[in-house]
């Protein structure tokens, strides 16, 4: 496993994969935490429009230490900016966006993802406070769910997995997970893997997944720059 | 991202035949007449309509009934002061119509836009309009189930937009405009004037960009009020 | 006969003898036409506000002949004006007002009105284009659902019945009747008089009435100024 | 009329024990700390709370649930960066939790205010969150019924507001604000400032005075970010 984890992305890197799939003018929700680095590296000349779940639409970066305005935050209650286009709106008019399948893309972490696209990622099941927030909405309904997630566990133990123990967050959902080796795509109920890290082969990268990856087509080298911040 | 266009015939060249299309405003606030025109010129026949009036005189609404294009309304209040285009063809059985109460119109188009399929409300209850619709009891009082309606375009009209697709509307012209941006697969929008990005405020979009998908400058627009009573008639 | 037509309210002064049940601070919707009349005869010191179903609260009256602005407009298509406090929103917005439950009042016109508060207003059933509008919603969630309407039809028959033949607008809705000759109520599925003209009698005015007048109380004279406009 | 109070203190003093209570805000942006420090100084007791979050720290809603008034929680997100105050209640069975996903939360409110009591959303189908409630398949796809939520009183706060209860909001302190407005029997809203009949301009209304009851001035409203960070405890 050793030669697994050199190979290994790093989040920033997973988070750049992910950012070279939204198109010029997609509107895309992002997830607190991990998927939130997603903004940082869209590719030049597209550009995005970030949604965030407490209502505003089109909103920019991260404010300097000390110019937070703690009325203009995203749904992770960190401070952002004002740009050009922003809108503001309610919580009823946010999710009749979430729900009315506007977003075109949601960007989540995992705790597993199963083969037909279960998600969890709300619940470790293990008796703490739940608590929610906005993510059964957005897996449910935007036009494309896409999970960034180290391909394991801290354990070693798979994320992607044959069917979810944890408590759902939505079912049938991810349609494609970026993880820290591979890029996999969920089709009819099956992994199809789509690129890989070069330095993994196949049969290492299948021994820690727990599902079948099925090849449909090529497997692209899955190439990150080096020098993300 | 830059949704404006430069002429109306662009912006509803895709609608084909057979297709379901709201219509905002009520009466002739907020009616789209230069986009119903432009839809009248591109021949787009066997049309669903969804509005809440069936259009007065021989211009927008009225003026594409005029012609044939209309199979089917979904309408509150189709009877109105020279609603004579419509009554005619509805008595001759050229117009399918269904009648849906106002409010009722109005929310399952916000169902349709915020992904929500059915909904239960009191209105219409024990009346013809609810008949065969199925009824509940919450907390002992009975409702209607009704269901959202979506549509593959919505023409609508506002005041101010933006290349992003927020909108601002003028005064009772709003009406059915903004929830009719959300419940249409492709919204196409006639706007007073195009601003550029930033000079709407953001405290001020009615409509968020992301409800809006073409955007046509109509200047000047006509008020189909004054239209009829000039007598005009389209084309 | 003819000693009830003379002794009959006019349209003003039913909608006048209306308008003074309205509490300061009441929103209100008028129907179209008729009930129209009564925001001009507000009691002194009271102000209501008024809600037309196309999205305005808080409008003025109508603007000069000549000073109509046609995006200014009520639910009857014709102009109004702004005034201090007046607030634009959308259809769906407007209905959750009046589905809600958050009018104090609607007041509408009536084909036929039931004991139980049956209500039909919209259709004459004749086979003419079925137009319902906003009525339907209305009825159904006001707090208080009045009606003004002449005691009886142009042929003398009477509006107050003891179950509607017409299409019904609303079930078991309306819950005050203001007549040509009475004020009455709907109270448990019976008509109570509160108040009638002095010129008709009890027994002329039941004569005129298609379901039993109960007296619960007193009957006040139904007395309107003579000078309305 | 005025809907105008002098007081935090005279607004609330009509929150009975046991009222359902909403309260505005998401995080610290839109929360009525003053309104719900002066809710503590009432003392109405066995209160169930509806808020999209549990209160961070000791002031708001945490300081109301650390004086044992909040016998039930209606939330989406209780977890939080300094929760112990909610979360010590929780284990120790001082405080009963329903967790309702943000966009169904926000859509029951909606409704309550809207005066639909049911309606189908996809959100948690096939999910803990969705146990025991009705299921239903629209046009080939999975949904969960659910039921509108009202509260006796909304503490809710805005920016702007008038006489009338006209009230517009700040940013992204607006969230919650203005669909509880419409979901309370009585809606208590604390400003920063109250302008004449007229100082908001109609367009920009975002919440019409319909749905608000009592509208307070506060000032120079703390933000609840800030007072955590300076670790305020509230009494």
């Amino acid at each position: 496993m050793t030669e697994i984890s050199h190979a290994k992305l790093s989040n920033a890197q997973i988070a750049w994969r992910a950012a070279q799939d939204i198109e010029d003018g997609a509107y895309v929700n992002l997830g607190i935490g991990f998927p939130e680095m997603v903004a940082q590296f869209q590719p030049p000349g597209r550009q995005a429009v970030f949604h965030t779940e407490n209502g505003i639409l089109d909103f920019g970066a991260a404010p300097a230490r000390g110019d937070e305005d703690w009325d203009l935050i995203n749904a992770g209650k960190k401070a952002v900016t004002l740009k050009p286009g922003t809108a503001f709106f309610h919580h009823a008019d946010s999710f009749a966006m979430v729900r009315g399948g506007h977003l075109d893309v949601a960007i989540l972490g995992a705790y597993e993802i199963a083969q037909n696209g279960d998600l969890a990622n709300w619940s470790t099941g293990k008796g703490g406070i739940p608590a929610v927030g906005g993510a059964m909405d957005l897996v449910q309904s935007a036009k494309r769910v896409a999970v960034l997630t180290d391909h394991v566990t801290k354990d070693g133990a798979p994320k992607l997995v044959s069917e979810c123990t944890l408590p759902l967050t939505g079912v049938a959902c991810v349609t494609r997970i970026y993880t820290s080796l591979a890029v996999v795509d969920v089709v009819d109920g099956r992994f199809v893997l789509r690129e890989k890290v070069p330095a993994v082969t196949l049969e290492e990268l299948q021994s820690v997944t727990g599902a079948p990856l099925q090849i449909d087509g090529d497997v692209a080298d899955l190439i990150c720059p080096d020098d993300l911040a | 991202m830059d949704k404006t266009f430069p002429s109306l015939a662009d912006a509803v060249s895709v609608i084909p035949d057979g297709a379901t299309v709201m219509i905002g405003g009520f009466g002739g606030s907020g009616a789209p007449i230069e986009l119903v025109h432009a839809l009248i010129d591109q021949g787009a026949r066997h049309l669903t309509i969804i509005k809440n009036n069936a259009g007065n005189g021989h211009v927008g609404l009225a003026a594409l009934i005029e012609q044939g294009r209309v199979d089917k309304l979904i309408c509150s209040f189709p009877r109105s002061s020279d609603p004579s285009v419509f009554v005619e063809a509805y008595k001759a059985g050229r117009i399918e119509l269904e009648i849906v109460p106002q409010g009722t119109l109005a929310e399952r188009i916000r169902a349709g836009g915020a992904g929500i399929p059915a909904f239960f409300t009191p209105t219409a209850f024990g009346t013809q309009v609810a008949e065969g619709k199925p009824t509940e009891v919450f907390e002992g009082r009975s409702y209607v189930r009704e269901k959202w309606l979506k549509a593959d375009f919505a023409l609508i009209k506002g005041e101010l937009a933006d290349p992003h697709g927020n909108m601002t509307y003028r005064m009772a012209a709003r009406n059915f405009n903004p929830i009719m941006a959300t419940a249409a697969t492709t919204t196409i929008a006639q706007v007073s004037r195009i601003v550029p990005l930033g000079g709407i405020d953001p405290e001020h979009v009615v409509t968020p960009g992301i409800f809006v998908q073409k955007i046509v400058e109509v200047s000047a627009p006509a008020q189909e009020e004054d239209l009829n009573r000039a007598e005009a008639v389209y084309p």
